[in-house]
């Protein structure tokens, strides 16, 4: 048994927490949070570089064909740092996307661009309020163009490309390829809790579109990626909520009250002990996770949903302590603890919400996994 | 058990919901309505001018103060009309808001510590609006340990008496619209930290005071930090003797927590509304097993805090103080509401994450969110207020304390030292 | 405004609290949990004695014609001690049956029964495992006779006669009063997680059954008298609550671990200031119930569902957490911790669980009452 | 990332797999099945004896006490091969839950602490079953704190340099079935609490050793109070030198926390199956949304204790020490289950109250609502762990001590006497 990771992974580990220690300080998470751009180019550029964005695309599209295991090394250490980059909608979405459904010229078009990002990629479906559900989507393809609004997308303000779920002229759900750089195309940015990951409206009046997948699919493929993504999701919040028990941590180490450390009241001592109690249920969850993606275990619907279950729960939970062990520091805009916050609570609504995957888990259990977590 | 006025109350009722009915700026009730996390609302016209001349107006009245003496600017009525009155104002009292702070705490302090003639001076102009006054008490260095401050007064050395006064306050509401501000500070450090305090009341256009805005992570500005740079106090100014300021504290520390309201929200209305318009499944929100579960546990803490402060209201009714229940209500309200925040934006979906005009009331959720956890730490972090419960309420021993018998400037500063 | 009990009402709690911390200490509690009774006997005459089980019975059926108000203040005494007396089944329940829906003969016939003691009498809904809803009630009454079986029952070991709630011929719900001394009624005792409250399966085998109020109305009144009964439940519980949080803080206070007492360290006092909010939480929403209750408000279903689910999350926090307090000594048989956790328990599922009252609460309140708890 | 044996693991597992199959008391793995808190279930004979005996075969084939020397009566096996063992044994390990605390606790400290003279007598027998040990630390007035136990051992004034033990123990598993037991004692009142302890073992048949059953709050007795009325114990079965009692008892502690399981259960596979065969109105309760919401979020627990157990076993099988990650098992799953037993009667409705073998699971939830508040207490309260997590896990400094430097007879011990 080896539910871990394996030296080279950890080696991968390592090298990528080295180059975002000094390509992505909290200095550039706040760039972007304050500043105009909608991500970090120059982190997102050493990424490629790195060959990071690549690591589990073939190499036959430009990638560096190792497992998904690598990208959860990867999204682990984009998360402890908040990278604001477009990775999760570009690599754990469009190229997953493609990967699984792509034909050979869309993978050779976009997978090879993706990997030296070049291009990014993302994915559109929710059109508003409330769970995404296949009642909800309004969005039609007619004679290849397409026509509907969806918002929120994430990095849609940036992407070259977005795939979209969308009635096909049958009225069936099926998956479409937009160039967002082409005609019919209108994007909005919009303000939001986490400015460090943009979102968008994006609105499309006739747009081109190519088909992505069997014609009708369009649900099927979307939870089969959805669940990917997820996993993939979880490290990055895994890697957040790490963070930020550490980050109070080390405040209650260093911040003196009635002359003593912080940390040494209960209160406070306590409160950390459970925030750990949440990061290791997480960190476990997500090798489950992990283990999952890479083995084509048939539980991965389950894999999944526990892994972004216990993660959303322990970054929102571990992000939240740490404002409350900080104090009234933590509620400046000054110390990072905003940030943690700001992130926690996106991404537990990115790729749907906590309460949607809760529900999704415990259905997936009963329709026969349901030794998976016994 | 009823929730009717007392006939002299409702006589007082009835009189106070005249004037105010004739008097009042009905022209802002809108936007009072529309009051978020800490402003009044008013943006058609100066918020502050607006609640300066509303209060003036209740002043000329009668209406200012109405528990302060009258030789001091008040009205000398009881404390239940004093609540009636607060009720009846409703959204109007939203206007006065930056007075909070100068009637409900520094007033009470001059009452108590000040020369016959210094409240003579300062307290009629704080009752009828003229001035406002801020507190200058927490600094970077000392929130729920105040005694741990380190703002220095030194004695001037030309032989004035006076006090030169150098370091740094945070958190201080208010303090780039204040006339006035309550300042407490360390004139010995040689004597254990509660004993080396003094307390004074100085212009804050003093010369030597820098006024700076804190940005909070909700991106906005409700508090400030004040910089001393060689300002120079007369010792007139002084409350009470040197060495006695952190006594005079617990007076302006016991009045803040003595203010009785309707209880804080926890959010409650505005979620029940929400979940009666989202949709779940194609199905009004508030029909799910989900929701309806965890609206009805906030539900009870809402109702519960209200009729917590009811009780407390009855007391007075009858004369009487009311008991400490009133100390739960920020402690639970501040978990309350971030929790209901957290919930109404999972509820939205992925588009909770969007925070504009089009989102459900306006963003007022994902506003909750942000400003929750300061209310979970402002004016006594829930920890405070649980050791205040357990200890005042309950009467179990205090925590144990290494830095009650030592000099303060013994007292370590860095948890990287091993504490004692 | 008076959001309190009158002086009058105080004295007569000063008085109860007199009488059953001398007749009811938890050694009587014990020798009911330990021994071959149902209930305290004593105790139980000694309240009709003092004319507390009539209190809100009209003086033209042998009660003392005060108001319900009276009634909250007694069940708040009898949580306290948790008295082993069937007062909840016979007067909260059975004597606020017959004034709502008695027939004059009725009511003549058992409520100055009920209140000197001489009769004891229950309700029956429930027939089984799962929250109890109109169709899943199956005990019907043909000519007279009623055939079917109700459990659990509580004190239907020891009661005289019960109220139950039965299909009549024509399928519709209604009530009707059997009397458990007649034929056709076999009873067993059963066993459950708090002895100290005797419960029962009643099986009926054409047992002679009279209708109690109109035909076919059976839910409706079921509904209005258990919001009344839920009130004076939650008072009970208040009590205990409040007593088990009393019990917590002194074994704090005395208990000494590391030379201190142990409500000295902060995870004690939190915990206990936990258990002081939610308890107080509850008084505070107990007294809306109770003015609810006496001014005959339309909002009285907001207010009962307010108080008993604040009530009862009141009473198993402060329970559990008083066990917690005790550490291993709150988990032996000879502390009384487990009287308290067990009567928590048991009363948070009497007259319907805990998620049974939360969704009524929401329900109702959707249904019109909206601005009750703004 | 995998669940696959190494393949030396997968030879060693297949040794063992085929030598329980051919070996194992089949005929009670029914009924083992069936075990409940604090028993091994067996009903059909004597527990005990049929316990003694699979130790017993287990001993003569050389796989009693894997990981031990083997002229101690082990193995001398790897960690892992010990874990491969434990899951191979399955339901069977049940049976000799009785030497658990002799193998994992009392057994490792007299293999550091004993002389060999004494090891090579003392353990083979607690290895083969022959003999149960049991633990005598904690005492009615020091349980989380275990220093501040006062159960006093004296030297015998007859010269023999015997000792003569005074005293109560309690909280003592399996005490009835003994035959020895490892005792802590004080044997100087005067010095700080830590230093004036010293550790024996001694003959639970030793005159003057009375044993008495504590009845628990939910009707079972798993434990035992153990008096001590002039128990004399030779100095020869001292373990350490007289003072450095507790060095020794961390030996025993130490080993307590590093045993490695399977993670702990939450009750979640049991309440999965009851919500998928209950209903609620008319549909399974576990397409409820609320029931949905509370099962995932006792799912993800109970899979994180799982997974963090098997990283824990993923060290052991490349041969590095787990981390502190196994430290949180008790503490989640203990309340967990208790919240999970509360939540499983309130979905029985009215009939929740009823705890016999018609209800739900004969039982199980009512069984689980009555034993879960004593594992949040037993082997380290929900407090003590926490402060553990906290301090050796994030390295947060100790709490304040009062106590360290005192003499143990003058540590205050009521707390109506205000505190230092």
């Amino acid at each position: 048994m080896n539910l871990d990771f394996s030296d080279d992974q950890k080696l991968l580990r390592d090298h990528v927490r080295r180059f975002l220690s000094e390509k992505c300080p909290p200095s550039a998470v706040r760039a972007i949070l304050e500043g105009p751009e909608s991500y970090d180019k120059e982190v997102y550029r050493g990424l490629a570089e790195l060959g990071v964005l690549g690591v589990a695309i073939p190499e036959e599209y430009g990638g560096s064909g190792l497992t998904h295991l690598e990208l959860c090394v990867v999204a682990e250490e984009l998360g402890r740092v908040m990278a604001p980059v477009p990775v999760s909608s570009s690599i754990y979405l469009a190229a997953e996307f493609l990967l699984a459904a792509g034909s050979k010229a869309q993978k050779e078009a976009w997978l090879p661009k993706l990997a030296n990002g070049e291009a990014i990629g993302t994915f559109a479906m929710s059109e508003g309020q409330g769970r995404t559900s296949p009642e909800k989507i309004h969005a039609k393809v007619e004679g290849g163009r397409l026509t509907g609004t969806k918002s929120p997308v994430a990095d849609g303000d940036v992407a070259d490309f977005v795939i979209v779920s969308a009635r096909d002229g049958g009225g069936k759900l099926s998956l479409y390829l937009v160039n967002l750089k082409g005609e019919g195309v209108r994007r909005e940015r919009l303000e939001s809790i986490d400015p460090t990951r943009g979102q968008a409206r994006l609105s499309f009046d006739r747009a081109p579109a190519e088909l992505l997948g069997t014609k009708g699919d369009g649900w099927h493929i979307a939870s089969q990626v959805l669940d990917r993504a997820a996993i993939l999701m979880a490290f990055e919040q895994l890697g957040g909520a790490d963070r930020a028990l550490e980050m109070a941590r080390d405040y209650a180490l260093e911040r003196m009250a009635f002359g003593r450390p912080i940390g040494s009241f209960q209160a406070i001592k306590h409160m950390l002990a459970d925030m750990y109690v949440s990061a290791t249920l997480a960190r476990s969850n997500c090798y489950y996770g992990a283990w999952a993606l890479v083995s084509g275990a048939a539980e991965l619907p389950v894999a999944a949903a526990t892994a972004r279950v216990s993660a959303t729960t322990a970054f929102q939970h571990c992000a939240k302590n740490n404002i409350q062990v900080h104090g009234g520091m933590g509620f400046t805009w000054a110390f990072d603890c905003h940030l943690f916050y700001r992130r926690s609570n996106a991404l537990a609504l990115s790729l749907g919400s906590l309460s949607t995957w809760e529900s999704q888990l415990i259905e997936r259990m009963s329709a026969g996994n349901a030794g998976a977590a016994a | 058990m009823d929730f009717e006025d007392t006939a002299e109350e409702a006589a007082f009722r009835s009189e106070v919901r005249a004037w105010i009915k004739a008097n009042a700026p009905a022209h802002l009730e809108a936007e009072l309505k529309r009051a978020n996390f800490g402003s009044n609302g008013v943006v058609s016209e100066d918020p502050i001018a607006a609640g300066k001349a509303w209060q003036k107006k209740k002043a000329e009245a009668g209406w200012a103060c109405l528990h302060w003496p009258k030789e001091y600017g008040g009205a000398a009525r009881t404390p239940i009309e004093r609540v009636i009155w607060g009720q009846e104002e409703g959204p109007y009292a939203a206007l006065t808001g930056v007075f909070t702070i100068g009637h409900g705490m520094c007033g009470p302090t001059v009452m108590a510590w000040a020369s016959e003639e210094h409240k003579r001076k300062l307290l009629p102009p704080l009752a009828s609006g003229e001035h406002i006054w801020c507190q200058l008490f927490s600094e970077p260095a000392s929130g729920s340990d105040l005694a741990g401050l380190r703002t220095r007064a030194v004695k001037a050395d030309d032989g004035s008496g006076d006090w030169i006064v150098n370091g740094q306050k945070i958190w201080t509401s208010g303090a780039q619209h204040s006339d006035w501000g309550l300042l407490i500070t360390r004139t010995n450090p040689d004597v254990p930290k509660h004993k080396g305090l003094t307390m004074f009341f100085l212009s804050m256009t003093s010369p030597g005071v820098e006024i700076r805005p804190i940005k909070q992570a909700n991106g906005a500005s409700g508090f400030n930090e004040v910089y001393f740079t060689d300002v120079r106090i007369p010792d007139a100014q002084r409350l009470g003797e040197v060495g006695q300021g952190w006594e005079v504290s617990l007076t302006t520390l016991m009045n803040e927590r003595l203010s009785i309201g309707s209880g804080m929200s926890t959010g409650f209305p505005e979620l029940f509304r929400f979940c009666m318009e989202a949709e779940i499944e194609g199905r009004p929100a508030v029909e799910d097993a989900a929701v309806r579960s965890r609206l009805a546990q906030i539900a009870v803490k809402q109702s519960g805090l209200k009729y917590t402060g009811m009780r407390a209201i009855s007391a007075l009714s009858k004369g009487e103080t009311p008991g400490p229940e009133n100390s739960i209500g920020k402690l639970v309200a501040g978990a309350a509401m971030q929790d209901l925040a957290i919930f109404a934006l999972d509820l939205q979906g992925e588009a909770g994450v969007v925070w504009d005009d089009d989102s459900p009331q306006q963003g007022r959720f994902q506003a909750m969110l942000m400003r929750s956890p300061a209310t979970r730490i402002e004016g006594g972090s829930d920890e405070i207020l649980r050791n205040i419960i357990g200890e005042r309420v309950l009467g179990l021993p205090g925590d144990i304390r290494v830095d009650k018998e030592v000099a303060f400037r013994d007292i370590p500063t860095s948890g990287r030292a091993k504490p004692k």
